[in-house]
């Protein structure tokens, strides 16, 4: 450790451009005028009715973030009584809420949300606009998605929290066998939390598609913007079929239908088949932008261009086609024919090429680079590891034959965990503090952070790893206890002392965020000395995000005198001078050639009002309360009216005034 | 009776010959339908050892390498589209591996999920919660066989499995003697599985069934073939007339869930107990079938295996223990 | 066989009767002269010139009724004739009575001299009713005073199918598994024998019937986990004198040399244990809770046994001997001759009960000694009645469980689709349970040469579910719900006349409701049966017309009997009250409420004290 | 704009820290109908003294006399856990084959209607549970402990025609005419069926 201290750059000081002007200009005079046509209402109206994609980024991170402690605290109690052999700490429906809460928190209510969050602050970043496509859109995603997370979690105190799993497999989670409202909450708080994550991916695809500067062509997105654009397309096709099955559940469990019942004709694996139609792109889009993430940030601190920037993001759209066609591998032992399953299983070998390409680009780009030992660097190369592990263990558990034995065993909890927390985690907290100082305008403590970043790998390898000896020593997964003469009490205790010490990483990441945030080094507009468009400015950005909207004409616009690309050069000096009311840039889809100038909504509390109505209207499900359920949609429809009256429309011949 | 009692003193050192870890799949597989599997997982594993390290390698030469060039060179941003080559060679050398891995994959599969032509045994387990139901179809159908979380198989011969589930859906498994396999309410799957040498095999419910889905235990005691016919013998046995107190509460108390042949117990809630004593375990896997144990099973349901179907039966300690030795002189 | 000279004599009769000329005709007295006891040799039955013919011979005269289907070969046919085609529209009701009881009241009055006697359903009273008088005052009123406890034991309403007369005696069971013989004159208790235990579910509701001087009687229950058996017992004393077991071992079923099955699938040692799982032998029902019927010739009886038990055929796999299953048996000893199994391995719950009707028949271009037998599985079997040999098995009505019958192993083939599954519902498998006919006795003339039966026309939506055993509760795990093979509004039922010779229909009168009453068939042509909804009708036997119908207070699902009375006159009964198996349309639109009066008719409703319109010295036997 | 965010957070991670941990210790106490050592402890901390706390801890099955207050509540409170186990046990101990698969009656009374002969109060159906009847009826407390007796009563009670305890009274005088406890719906239903259970069953009752 020392070492590689030694010879790392002090807290804050990390690149000597990070102390000048921002190379996207913002006059004084143009910058007044754009914050006052920009600025929300203050207040706590204006808490509650900004529509700033920024603002919204950052609310989905810290909530997504506060999930992700609270399924923290879930996994810590189950580890405390998984510790030693038949440990008597939780009951059994205490432990079967805990890991069922744990799964639907970290991947439904952390993993996407903390993705949406970043590509949410990122994306008008990146694209050179000033905001998402739809405001208001975004604002509600992020509304529905805090109230789907409130009502996942108001049946926890009652003692009625989901405990069927996260995969919620019935006829056990019918009413037969699960009686009380445990399952309705999560069937309703997935198709709740369904139409939050619908509408935040149409959103993406359509900003992708029409609000970027001119001249960001596809070919120089930043690899971020492809992994969620893929992830977003993905969800379009797969949230349906979760929704579908959850409603099929839920009349199943309430109306006497038969989607499910055996007895009435129905299919139990139809569920376990909606379900992983959903599950596992799902997978994907939760891997995919964090991915992004990292092919964007290392190469960074590697000080040069990521190596093989087009098999990349080809990679990245690649695995998620055939991502939509390995969900059987999940239902290995389910009885289905062997002939089918052996397509599947080839497809589960296949999809392993572009990810390792992508690892092949990231080592490369370290190689051929020049490493700064930050500590962005420490999380991402301990990402690349950890995802190759993940990888590899998947590769097992995608063998037909081996996974008849490796499935539904420990061997796939520590699969799973490598994948999304190596490839979710790792990225997500090496991208905060990459991307930290964008945001606050402070650095985050570098010391602290290497500390935190030991402390975390440690523990999660101490924690994850023997799982795999577990597994493969014959552990089932989902047992609230086992038994002493089995063997497996002190791997059991080794993975919970190493639960303990990630989460005291945890703990470390927290105040090393309470100290950049109260004595962090000021950033200045690049501290990263970063080659992409959103360091082209003020950390933390103006409201307006681009007072000028630049012209873009490479993949790196802040590195292209050093990279010596021939051609244009990115203009940030002259440009799109929009400062007549809330406009923003509308371009054409592939080339990015200027088409149209777009009204942007002012903020609004009707996002927030429609999320409450949807609140109520879902507890009045809940509860079977037909008035209540009558008066909230009736609500929401006088909502959804006063959204769609007619506001201004794109403005099509307007003279667009340029910025000399 | 000689050789049942043999087999029960046996049991604890068969118990005590089985491996450390009795669900482990990499050492100890004990059939065709178990070996070659663990032969490829062990290679599997193998090669993704090697991946793991070999990348691990190239990790850190990269690193060292982008720390050296660093020191030479300065942070200074570096142009060049090199670096491409690691993409040719590293998906170059993986995809064959990856190719090579795949078809040893389908080839064993081949080998495992093909059962033989010929399956001499052919035995019924319906799944239940949190238990196991075993029935041995047999012509005439007077030679079935109906017993519970214990499946008896000879040693050398082919078992055909029939699955299903009463309830929710569970998954067979017994890691050293073949693949697991679903148990779903409304359908028939099959599997197979052989044992080659006689001996204890551990399996457990490897599908989330609700409350006590972790104490769904199993157990596989493969006998010699001679064995085997001298336990079919005594199974087909109804249960000796007794006229004992424990006899005479059993039938009052518990004859609603639970069935012993001979008698007027017919319930089919619970395990068959007609031969309970013969088992090994007591309530799928959890508690030693002892007379210490069978009290403690019959005095603390609630507490052994909280939430298990059987409710704690309201009987005094005088009547339970007279129960408990009804059990224990079912053999 | 053949060497029985008998027998030669009446094979050459049945050639004979092959010649056009010898074909039957109506107006041809078909009936032999009524024989004074059924212990005398028979020869007179082979000298009758029709081309089919029965048995009809019953103890007592013409105009008594003596027995539950009057005779032996159980054909429920009368040689009265005053009632006929041309005045049977005049019938109108001479008297009636009601015992008050609620239940179904499902048997035939015995008419015995100048005495009827008839026995309420559950509590199971005795009446002697005196026919010389008007309106036909209680003689005497016997009360058994059964135990209650045996209402919940009854599966199907805690009916009694009828009783039966011996030297003397009135004989019948009681729903508390118990015998009882009553003093004809005085209506005392002579004897009562306990013949099982009611609190483990035995129930007895079946007719007894009576042979010389022994009463056989067989058990209900079979959705209680019974263990079925037929017994014959002592008349005069109530002594057991042997009882036969559907289930158990060789000995507990009197298998013994005697046994010579036509089929090889009943050849072997200890069937009834074999075919069961382990044990399941022991409460795998088998009941004999219907109709049986007697050959003087070779002094056999015949008796149909009921489904296995559980009625879930998933816990018993195997081919559940002898459920299901036509006996004959010795009914001296008890020992079995033969037995053919209708529907093996039952799994809808079809029964084997049903009446056997012995008839001699032209098979196949030869004269047979048949039992024509209308399973609720829906075939119409002819069987040999001296080999169980099965001659022609013919769907009387509609059915969708079997895909035809295999003669050379003698099983029904089975639609795989219409196999119960547990905790599955499986859709539209006809018929139900009850079948497409169930106890209810059917009637033959010898006049017609046509069986004149009621039918049903349903079927079922049936989800299995396993069952305890739990001595004294149900063992039956059907949950169903029954509808009309033709949709919703369809019919359910139809009262029809079938040609056992041809193997169909000679005509349908279709009915809204399942015809549960049994039938009746008269030397003048007529046949009369009753329907769930209460009406009671007279048919031109030969094209199925209604000549005549009278609704009653209640539902009818007993037996119509015909009988002189001592005014010469001919009457006509009917129980109305309806109840046991025909409950289960109780939520269909016009199902009756219950009831409890027997009806009856005469011609323009005059009774014994009204004057004679001519003197009738002789009638009926002409 | 951001400190409301912390505060925001901070708040709902206090929230939902309590509410985990009032979670934990609550549903120590409350195992829904599964659990039945469990439920002793939860009586006696909620229902005051009374005999369903007898009923519970004691095998009443021929033992002692108690006397039933026809008040009385269902001490499982009629949860749908209870419910659905007294369900399985209705199908279970093969009470379906008398009363039906839904109660509609066949060998047995129906139970669907408000029409009771031996009382159809929660108090009123255990013992008769319990004790059985002359007709027919099995007594179940010999087979099953008080616990899944009171799961069934659950059950019965709301398959159409449970009287409310505090109907008790209005049961025995013949004024009450609602449905079942707790689903209002059914009430015009099942007073219809009513005179048709009557005429039909009272003959067989």
């Amino acid at each position: 450790m020392a070492t590689i201290a030694s010879d790392l750059p002090r807290d804050g000081v990390v690149a000597d451009r990070g102390t000048l002007a921002p190379a996207s200009p913002n006059p004084p005079d143009l910058a007044a005028r754009l914050e006052d046509i920009w600025k929300e209402t203050p207040g706590v109206r204006g808490w509650f009715s900004t529509v700033d994609h920024k603002v919204i980024g950052i609310r989905y991170m810290i909530t997504a973030f506060v999930f992700l402690l609270v399924g923290g605290l879930e996994a810590l109690t189950m580890r405390v009584q998984l510790a030693q052999p038949d440990a008597r700490v939780l009951t059994p429906e205490q432990y079967n809420q805990l890991f069922s809460m744990h799964g639907v928190t970290m991947i439904f209510l952390y993993a996407l949300p903390m993705l949406s969050g970043f590509s949410n602050y990122l994306w008008p970043l990146l694209l050179g606009s000033r905001d998402m496509a739809f405001p208001r859109l975004n604002a509600l995603s992020y509304w529905l998605f805090l109230a789907a997370g409130v009502f996942l979690y108001i049946s926890f105190p009652l003692g009625a929290a989901p405990d069927g799993g996260w995969f919620d497999y019935v006829p056990n989670a019918g009413r037969e066998y699960s009686p009380g409202p445990n399952i309705d909450v999560y069937a309703l708080g997935l198709i709740f939390l369904g139409i939050s994550t619908t509408v935040g991916s149409a959103n993406f695809v359509v900003t992708l598609l029409r609000m970027r500067a001119p001249g960001l062509s596809i070919n120089r997105l930043p690899i971020i913007v492809w992994g969620t654009l893929t992830a977003s397309v993905a969800n379009l096709f797969a949230v349906p079929a979760v929704s579908l099955a959850c409603l099929m559940l839920w009349l199943d469990r309430n109306y006497g239908t038969n989607f499910f019942h055996v007895q009435g004709g129905g299919q139990p694996l139809l569920w376990q088949h909606l379900f992983w139609m959903f599950g596992h792109p799902w997978v994907y889009a939760i891997v995919l932008p964090a991915m992004g993430l990292v092919s964007d940030a290392l190469p960074v601190h590697c000080r040069r261009p990521l190596v093989g920037y087009t098999p990349v993001a080809m990679g990245t759209v690649f695995t998620m086609v055939i991502g939509f066609g390995v969900w059987l591998h999940h239902m290995f032992a389910s009885g289905i024919p062997v002939l089918a399953l052996s397509f599947f299983s080839a497809a589960s070998f296949i999809i392993t090429i572009p990810s390792a390409i992508a690892v092949f680009a990231w080592i490369a780009t370290i190689h051929t680079g020049r490493v700064k030992f930050t500590v962005p660097f420490l999380y991402f190369a301990g990402f690349v590891l950890l995802f190759v592990m993940g990888g590899v263990s998947g590769i097992l558990t995608a063998s037909l034959a081996l996974d008849w034995q490796l499935t539904d065993t420990y061997f796939v909890v520590a699969h799973l965990h490598y994948v999304l927390l190596g490839i979710n985690v790792f990225p997500v907290i090496g991208a905060i503090y990459h991307w930290f100082p964008k945001m606050t305008g402070r650095m985050l403590p570098e010391r602290l952070g290497r500390w935190t970043f030991a402390t975390m790998f440690i523990g999660f390898n101490l924690a994850f790893f023997p799982m795999h000896w577990l597994g493969l020593t014959g552990m089932p997964r989902r047992v609230w206890t086992y038994g002493a003469q089995m063997g497996w009490g002190t791997a059991n205790l080794i993975v919970s002392i190493g639960a303990f010490l990630f989460a005291l990483g945890f703990v470390l990441f927290l105040l090393n965020l309470w100290q950049g945030l109260r004595r962090g080094a000021i950033a200045g507009p690049n501290p990263w000395d970063a080659p992409t468009l959103e360091w082209s400015m003020s950390s933390p950005p103006p409201l307006y995000n681009y007072a000028v909207i630049p012209i873009v004409a490479s993949r790196h616009p802040l590195w292209e005198d050093r990279l010596d690309e021939v051609g244009d050069r990115t203009t940030f000096d002259r440009g799109f001078l929009l400062d007549n009311g809330k406009e923003t840039l509308g371009v054409s889809p592939l080339d990015g050639e200027p088409a149209v100038i777009l009204k942007m909504p002012q903020d609004s509390l009707l996002p927030v009002s429609l999320a409450i109505a949807l609140l109520v209207l879902f507890c009045a499900l809940l509860v079977h309360q037909a008035l209540l359920a009558g008066i909230a949609l009736l609500a929401l429809l006088v909502v959804l009216v006063m959204w769609f009256q007619p506001h201004p429309s794109p403005i099509e011949s307007e003279r667009v005034r340029m910025y000399e | 009776m000689k050789l049942r009692r043999a087999l029960l003193i046996g049991l604890p050192v068969l118990l005590a010959g089985c491996t450390r870890r009795p669900m482990g799949y990499l050492e100890g597989a004990a059939g065709p339908a178990s070996i070659p599997v663990q032969r490829l997982g062990n290679g599997f594993v193998a090669i993704a050892c090697a991946v793991v390290l070999i990348i691990l390698a190239m990790l850190l030469l990269a690193i060292a390498n982008g720390r050296r060039a660093t020191r030479e060179q300065g942070g200074v941003v570096r142009s060049g589209t090199h670096g491409l080559a690691w993409i040719y060679w590293g998906i170059g050398v993986s995809t064959p591996v990856l190719v090579a891995m795949t078809l040893w994959n389908f080839v064993v599969t081949r080998e495992v999920s093909a059962a033989p032509a010929y399956l001499p045994v052919d035995v019924e387990i319906t799944a239940h919660r949190w238990w196991w139901e075993m029935r041995y179809r047999a012509t005439p159908a007077s030679d079935m066989i109906t017993t519970a979380n214990e499946l008896v198989i000879p040693t050398g011969a082919p078992v055909r499995l029939r699955l299903t589930s009463a309830d929710v859906i569970h998954d067979f498994w017994v890691p050293k003697l073949g693949p697991k396999m679903d148990m779903e309410p409304g359908q028939w799957n099959t599997t197979w599985l052989e044992a080659d040498r006689p001996g204890v095999y551990f399996g457990q419910c490897a599908e989330y069934c609700g409350l006590e889905h972790a104490k769904m235990g199993l157990r596989v005691v493969a006998l010699g073939p001679a064995q085997y016919a001298a336990w079919q013998r005594g199974m087909r046995q109804p249960a000796p007339a007794s006229a004992t107190r424990g006899a005479q509460v059993f039938i009052a108390s518990c004859s609603g869930c639970h069935t012993v042949r001979g008698t007027d117990a017919g319930g089919i809630l619970g395990p068959d107990l007609t031969h309970v004593a013969s088992r090994g375990t007591l309530a799928a896997g959890l508690l030693p079938n002892t007379p210490a144990g069978r009290l403690r099973w019959l005095s603390a349901t609630q507490q052994v295996k909280p939430g298990a179907q059987m409710p704690q039966v309201a009987l005094d300690q005088a009547d339970l223990a007279a129960v408990a030795g009804y059990l224990g002189s079912l053999r | 066989m053949l060497t029985d000279g008998w027998v030669s004599t009446a094979m050459m009769l049945v050639l004979a009767a092959l010649l056009p000329s010898a074909c039957s005709r109506g107006s041809q007295p078909a009936h032999p002269p009524a024989r004074a006891s059924a212990a005398t040799a028979p020869a007179s039955s082979a000298g009758a010139p029709g081309a089919t013919q029965a048995n009809t011979a019953a103890q007592g005269g013409p105009g008594e009724w003596r027995s539950q289907a009057r005779d032996y070969a159980n054909t429920r046919y009368s040689p009265l004739d005053q009632v006929n085609t041309g005045n049977v529209a005049r019938l109108r009701v001479a008297w009636s009575f009601a015992d008050g009881v609620q239940y179904g009241h499902e048997g035939a009055p015995l008419v015995v001299g100048d005495t009827m006697y008839v026995v309420s359903p559950f509590p199971d009273t005795a009446y002697a009713l005196d026919l010389s008088k008007p309106g036909a005052p209680v003689k005497w009123k016997f009360s058994p005073h059964p135990a209650q406890l045996a209402i919940g034991k009854a599966c199907c309403d805690a009916v009694l199918r009828g009783w039966a007369y011996a030297n003397g005696k009135l004989i019948y069971s009681l729903l508390d598994a118990h015998v009882v013989a009553v003093d004809a004159n005085t209506g005392k208790e002579l004897w009562r024998t306990k013949m099982g235990n009611v609190e483990s579910g035995v129930t007895m509701t079946g007719p007894a019937f009576v042979v010389g001087n022994k009463v056989f009687v067989g058990n209900s229950g079979g959705e209680m986990g019974v263990s079925g058996w037929f017994a014959a017992l002592d008349v005069d004393t109530g002594k057991q004198l042997w009882r036969a077991y559907s289930t158990g071992s060789d000995e507990q079923v009197r298998i013994g040399p005697r046994f010579k099955p036509f089929y090889p699938q009943y050849k072997g040692k200890d069937l009834g244990v074999k075919t069961w799982p382990p044990g399941m032998d022991k409460t795998g029902a088998g009941a004999a809770w219907s109709f049986a019927s007697y050959d003087p010739d070779t002094n056999l009886i015949y008796y149909g046994t009921s489904n296995p038990g559980p009625r879930v055929p998933a816990q018993r796999p195997g081919d559940n001997l002898w459920s299901s299953t036509m006996f004959a048996r010795d009914a001296d000893t008890g020992e079995a001759v033969w037995a053919y199994q209708f529907t093996p391995h039952d799994q809808w719950d079809y029964d084997g009960v049903n009446e056997p009707m012995l008839l001699d028949l032209p098979i196949n271009g030869l004269m047979r000694k048949v039992m024509v037998h209308l399973d609720r599985n829906t075939y119409a079997y002819v069987l040999d009645r001296e080999t169980g040999e099965v001659l022609k098995a013919d769907n009387f009505a509609y059915q969708n469980w079997s895909s035809g019958f295999d003669y050379k192993t003698g099983r029904p083939l089975i639609n795989p689709q219409k196999k119960p599954i547990v905790d599955q519902e499986v859709q539209r498998i006809c018929p139900p349970d009850i079948g497409q006919k169930d106890w209810e006795p059917s009637a033959y003339s010898p006049r017609t040469h046509l069986v004149y039966v009621g039918v049903f026309n349903i079927c079922m939506d049936l989800t299995d579910h396993k069952v305890s055993y739990i001595p004294g509760t149900p063992y039956d795990g059907m949950e169903m719900v029954r509808h009309s093979v033709d949709g919703p509004d369809g019919d359910w039922g139809a009262f029809i006349a079938w040609d056992p010779v041809a193997g169909k229909r000679a005509w349908t009168i279709p009915e809204k409701f399942m015809v549960m009453s049994g039938a009746l068939v008269t030397a003048g042509d007529v046949a009369f049966y009753g329907t769930t909804d209460g009406w009671f009708r007279a048919v031109d036997a030969r094209s199925g017309k209604i000549l005549w119908q009278q609704k009653l207070s209640s539902g009818i699902v007993g037996q119509p009997i015909t009988y002189l009375a001592p005014d010469g006159r001919q009457y006509i009964a009917i129980a109305s009250g309806v109840g046991g198996a025909a409950g289960v349309q109780k939520t269909r639109k016009g199902y009756p409420p219950r009831g409890s009066t027997l009806y009856v008719f005469s011609l323009d409703g005059h009774d014994v004290g009204d004057p004679q319109p001519g003197a009738a010295a002789t009638p009926g036997a002409r | 704009m951001k400190t409301p965010a912390a505060i925001a957070a901070m708040l709902a991670c206090a929230a939902l820290g309590a509410a985990g941990a009032g979670w934990i210790l609550r549903s120590g106490e409350d195992h829904g109908g599964h659990h039945h050592g469990a439920h002793h402890a939860r009586q006696r901390d909620n229902v005051p003294p009374s005999p369903a706390r007898l009923a519970l801890s004691t095998d009443l099955a021929g033992a002692a006399e108690v006397h039933w207050p026809l008040t009385m509540r269902n001490p499982l409170d009629d949860s749908p856990s209870a419910r659905m186990a007294g369900r399985q046990l209705y199908l279970q101990m093969n009470c379906a084959g008398c009363h039906g698969y839904h109660g509609e009656g066949n060998m047995g009374p129906k139970l669907s209607d408000p029409y009771w002969i031996y009382g159809g109060t929660p108090a009123a159906i255990y013992r008769t549970l319990d004790q059985g009847r002359p007709k027919g009826m099995p007594a179940w407390g010999r087979l099953l402990p008080p616990e899944s007796l009171w799961q069934l009563t659950s059950y019965v009670g709301s398959m159409g025609g449970g009287v409310p305890p505090d109907q008790a009274q209005a049961e025995l005088q013949g004024d009450f005419r609602g449905g079942s406890t707790d689903n209002g719906d059914n009430n015009g239903a099942v007073r219809a069926g009513r005179g048709q259970a009557q005429h039909d069953e009272d003959s067989s009752q």
